[in-house]
């Protein structure tokens, strides 16, 4: 949490709370500010992210959008050459499929071949869908498209500060920033500050200090590993976990810095592991440290198969606390024996609640 | 049974009963998804179901359908496989998914459902594909696009229309006009002009027909089906109806205020079952409804129970049937 | 000079020198072409003249228009710098784009060229965001997007028609039929109907003028960009017309078969800078045609050389200006 | 060369003669194989891939397309669920960000959801533009998005004879593939069977035997590779040179091999570094050969900027013959002097060719 907000009020709220809080104090502070999505002034408003939102702002702040997703993140684009600031809001990360043409071939890029004189401040709100069968077409988080592209800013909040903050941020940012939000991070409850207090838009933070091994996981993944973490702790594996928070541009040197200590590595995708951010970063850190590394490095993230929507199959696909933990203990030189008994208790603390709704025990700020 | 009117069309008494069935099935699921076992979103097309059922009347086995997320109404007006429906949304190893998809990706190709697509506006072009296909190998089956009125917002439905009626393709767009996208009414979508104009700017034959009245839909349809059989290409057809449930769940949601009670009572007074039972009844031609409900409801019963009973897919296959 | 013939139109002479100057600058530009140093493609519209000219009559340096491949006739229209654009298209530091463009990516702030977009279709939307940041700030500017016909086969055309319509924005959607895509004629792209029915369907009023005669362009636009002003939303104009040239690069292309030497001709014989320069002449309001044509070669060659004279960009740059 | 071409007739072509005859054949050979584009029936079909194939298949199986690609790669999905067997051309990889919907959502999962029971024979083929000025929207090649999602196989051919076969073998397939076909792979010329003979689509294929540094390389810059290689290998380094050719599935093992041998891994990117192909081969050799590494991977790939028009700019952008060297060179550990040496030969030798067209070194079989 940064300096400015410990000097504010802090309440708990879920992430979704934090994002409506978010939204409303963007449209408060600043005129060109505006959101636009399917669903963004209906009575639901995006999960409760933007609800009551137009009865406040009115629906020319609070824009419903046909369905056009394309031409709306287009539009979105056009304002905001124009100096306004709009939020997109897609229900699903899949629906921006639609859109990518405009998100990577323009927004991305104006600052760049306008030689520095455009600027596109928008900020496009995915949300990754996960639980009841959503299967494969809404389930995708797909962080990996969007971070392989240069001229935007992805980020991944993993708890409600976050959530707010770096959507303050993100509104504030000159840059077209993707906003990746998980939903079963909406869930996730903690203290956030009452203000509109931004946080930054530059890269990991460290949620657990450790010596053993170095952990990177982003969004809902960085809920997992928090749990294997403390987990692992407890049988003498000290883990440090780092919370990517910005996939791109990508700030390496805080796991540098880590891997440094601990000699071992071990990323943990929120989408597919083939291409996944956790590519990236081995590749990174062995490029970097490779002298540091003492073990091959060692990445988790969902199989090479589409989300399935049958709970007996998704409940295989998806990284849990107790997968990161049987890694970190592997990774870290443990006896098997020590490193089932962990996973064990953390399947069996597991075991009371169904694998297709989140994990009760998530609370923020991590 | 003998027609007490020798006037009424023949083919309303099994339209009637296809469209009850429907109805039943879909009212069995929002009735059970409280059970917590059908674990996938749902979206039922209760008061829909004329247009689905009429739809399909002029449809052979070997045409194609493609539906979207509200597809259960489709999937079974074309003769897809109940149990394997119901297998489906419960995310049983006997789902035509095998509980892959869940209940926005149903398919029966043995009935012509060629594949929902829970991506709004993604379908249609399928559907232009399968017609190509028809086309190419010289036959003359159809392909039918099923929309909501939303999915015209897309702009791959502009796309799809403008090269079906340049490639002259045997594909029907039958758009069911439910007055809403979720939440959102059509005039904060769309602005106000019939949508058959949107057929109409891309060269097409359109038709608007009440999308209540299930021989409106079977005429409007047979017109179509018989100008693509023949060669003359793809026609818009425009059926005006109205979803009772909540977008995707099983429950009512009136009480959200994105329409009125009044609006919602209007449609349901035009309740396409209901309106046809009546007529049927007028004219002696069913003295037999609660055994045929009875009947359907064993059906659905059998079917539940089958469902219930298969498996849950084996988690060591998750990973299969990623490449053919 | 004082006119001969007081009943013509007096926006006809400076109409003209502009379509002279468009059409001078870039037969320049297809004659020095070959000296290998503009080295990016280069899309003209030697031919289009009027519809460019036309289109931006009406418009305010602080209105903004968007651009597509295609757009040195609309950047230069709009009043957009001679210099820069030249010095893109060869790639110096000088361009409008520092040289990270090329010919496709012309703006200019100053001028209210807001971007050009390689990707057909794509610079639509951009225009209807443009409009709606102008009706947010309530102010009365408008925004133009040029497009051509191919254009309206892609979906986000429609979709963006259909935004700036129910968003009753100050939009107006520009399309420059010049019957081809590429070297791929109308007829195969889209089927036989008036393009205006595509505005139709998406509500729009729309507008077919004759896209070769300057004042017809320029008065229809006139009438849009005023609607557009006092806040009654968007509009659809379609200006048919001819390019001469090949679609990409210096050349005439008609030897590839794709269109016949006739039709080229009979849109020649149409030619919207001589037409416009007859109807002056004739009223005795052209008289100095040499001496104007001599001032604008001046021009053209200063900027030329002024573009060939400034450094490429340094190459230590390129990674600049990814994120602002 | 697979065996059964060998006992074929070969001629010189070059890839987009070999891309033709391959069009052609198929389309012979099989009645359920169409081509569908925008050009692809025009009179320059395609930079000449296509050129004629109208006239003798007729506007049914050789389909020009209007100006929507979102709902052509659609057409042609649902036509292959029907058994057909569409070629889908778009002139430019960025044309088809506005399809990856339909390609990654329904194309890449129809086997998959439907249980295995549902095929998309489809074949994509993508081009990538490079030289005179093409710019930000017309120079991608991107094939680290495509090769991100499981479903898909994803071709990079680099040379005549796999820019044939791989196109047949695309077609044959069952499955959805993209072919990322470089500009300026159409113009090497090499020998090529006569025969309509497919090449596998399994993986990685050995261009040069060395055991001082594996280099990996796709597409054109296995040409750029196999310069340098010869170059270095003058200089004493010998470089085993793979050509990936398919980007997914990813085939590691005869990378594996290879790195056994040599403990140097180097790869060069057609696309951005970052999350590029050379992330995942790093990521996934490191993971599984981490004990065979004597020195640091290293990558090559474009900068992380969008692909600038001027000449000047682009020079630096893309990795060269000489970059590739040096790279090869460092990791070999070589001394400075040696490495620059090869460099400035490889530079001197460029010299003569302005840097926005093809060397004309370049000819296949590589
Ligand atoms: C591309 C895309 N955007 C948004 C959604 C979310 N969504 C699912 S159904 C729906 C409404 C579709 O409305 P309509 O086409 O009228 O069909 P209806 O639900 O009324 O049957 C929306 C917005 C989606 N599935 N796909
Ligand atoms: C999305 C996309 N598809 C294809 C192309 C290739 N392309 C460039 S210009 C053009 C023709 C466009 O035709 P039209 O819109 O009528 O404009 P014109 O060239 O006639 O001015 C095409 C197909 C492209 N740039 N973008
Ligand atoms: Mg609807
Ligand atoms: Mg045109």
């Amino acid at each position: 949490m940064p300096e400015a907000a410990a000097a504010t009020d802090t309440r708990i709220l879920t992430a979704a709370e934090a994002i409506l809080e978010a939204t409303d104090q963007a449209l408060a502070a600043d005129p060109t500010v505006f959101v636009m999505g399917e669903g963004a002034a209906d009575p639901k408003g995006i999960f409760g992210t933007t609800a009551g939102l137009v009865d406040r702002w009115g629906p020319d702040r609070v824009m419903e959008m046909p369905l056009s997703e394309n031409a709306f993140t287009g539009v979105a684009i056009g304002a905001a050459l124009m100096g306004r600031r709009p939020i997109v809001i897609h229900q699903r990360v899949e629906f921006c499929l639609l859109a990518l043409e405009q998100l990577f071939g323009t927004a991305a890029k104006a600052h760049y071949v306008s030689n520095g004189r455009h600027k596109v401040p928008l900020t496009v709100r995915l949300v990754v869908g996960r639980g009841w069968g959503q299967g494969p077409q809404h389930g995708q988080s797909l962080e990996n498209l969007f971070a392989a592209v240069p001229g935007l800013k992805v980020a991944l909040p993993a708890d409600p500060v976050d959530a707010k903050g770096m959507l303050l941020a993100a509104v504030a940012d000159d840059n077209p920033v993707v906003i990746i939000e998980h939903r079963w991070v909406h869930y996730v409850s903690g203290p956030v500050p009452a203000g509109p207090v931004a946080t930054d838009l530059t890269g990991p933070k460290t949620l657990r200090r450790g010596d053993d091994v170095t952990v990177v996981a982003a969004s809902y993944m960085a809920a997992e590993a928090l749990r294997a973490a403390a987990a692992r702790a407890n049988a003498g594996v000290s883990v440090d976990l780092i919370d990517l928070r910005l996939a791109r541009p990508l700030n390496l040197e805080p796991i540098l810095e880590s891997v440094q200590r601990t000699g071992r590595l071990l990323t943990v995708d929120l989408g597919h592991k083939t291409l996944g951010l956790g590519a990236e970063i081995v590749a990174g850190v062995t490029e970097r440290a490779f002298g540091a590394l003492r073990a091959a490095p060692v990445r988790l993230g969902t199989p090479d198969h589409p989300v399935p929507s049958s709970r007996s199959l998704a409940e295989a696909f998806y990284a849990r606390a107790d997968h990161i933990a049987t890694a970190a203990g592997t990774l870290a030189g443990l006896p098997a024996e020590r490193v089932a008994a962990v996973a064990e208790a953390l399947i069996a603390e597991r075991r009371e609640v169904p694998f297709d709704v989140p994990h009760p025990a998530f609370k923020g700020p991590f | 049974m003998t027609a007490a009117n020798p006037d009424l069309d023949p083919r309303l008494r099994p339209l009637y009963v296809a469209m009850l069935r429907l109805r039943l099935i879909e009212e069995a699921i929002a009735e059970r998804y409280a059970g917590q076992d059908m674990r996938c979103p749902v979206h039922l097309s209760v008061g829909q179901e004329a247009a689905a059922v009429g739809a399909c009347a002029p449809l052979r086995p070997d045409d194609r359908i493609l539906s979207t997320h509200r597809c259960h109404g489709h999937y079974l007006a074309k003769g897809g496989d109940l149990t394997a429906m119901l297998g489906e949304i419960h995310g049983r190893a006997s789902g035509c998914c095998g509980g892959r998809g869940g209940s926005m990706h149903l398919f029966d190709d043995d009935a012509g459902v060629m594949a929902s697509v829970p991506i709004v506006g993604s379908s249609i072009p399928l559907a232009v594909g399968a017609a190509l296909a028809f086309k190419q190998a010289g036959d003359d089956r159809v392909a039918v696009a099923f929309l909501g009125d939303g999915s015209l917002e897309e702009g791959v439905a502009h796309e799809s229309l403008n090269l079906a009626a340049v490639q002259g393709l045997p594909v029907i767009f039958f758009v069911e006009n439910n007055l809403y996208s979720v939440y959102t009414p059509l005039a904060q979508r769309q602005p106000d002009r019939p949508l058959t104009a949107i057929g109409a700017a891309h060269g097409l034959p359109t038709a608007q027909v009440d999308g209540n009245a299930v021989l409106a839909v079977a005429d409007a349809m047979e017109t179509a089906v018989d100008r693509a059989r023949r060669g003359k290409g793809p026609t818009m057809i425009v059926a005006d109806t109205y979803r009772w449930r909540e977008h995707c769940g099983p429950n009512y949601d009136n009480d959200l205020g994105y329409r009125t009670e009044a609006e919602f009572l209007s449609w349901r007074d035009r309740c396409p079952v209901e309106t046809t039972a009546q007529t049927l009844h007028a004219a002696g031609q069913l003295d037999d409804d609660a055994i045929l409900r009875l009947t359907i409801r064993e059906e659905i019963d059998a079917a539940f129970t089958a469902a219930l009973a298969a498996p849950l897919p084996d988690p060591a296959t998750a990973g299969a049937h990623v490449h053919a």
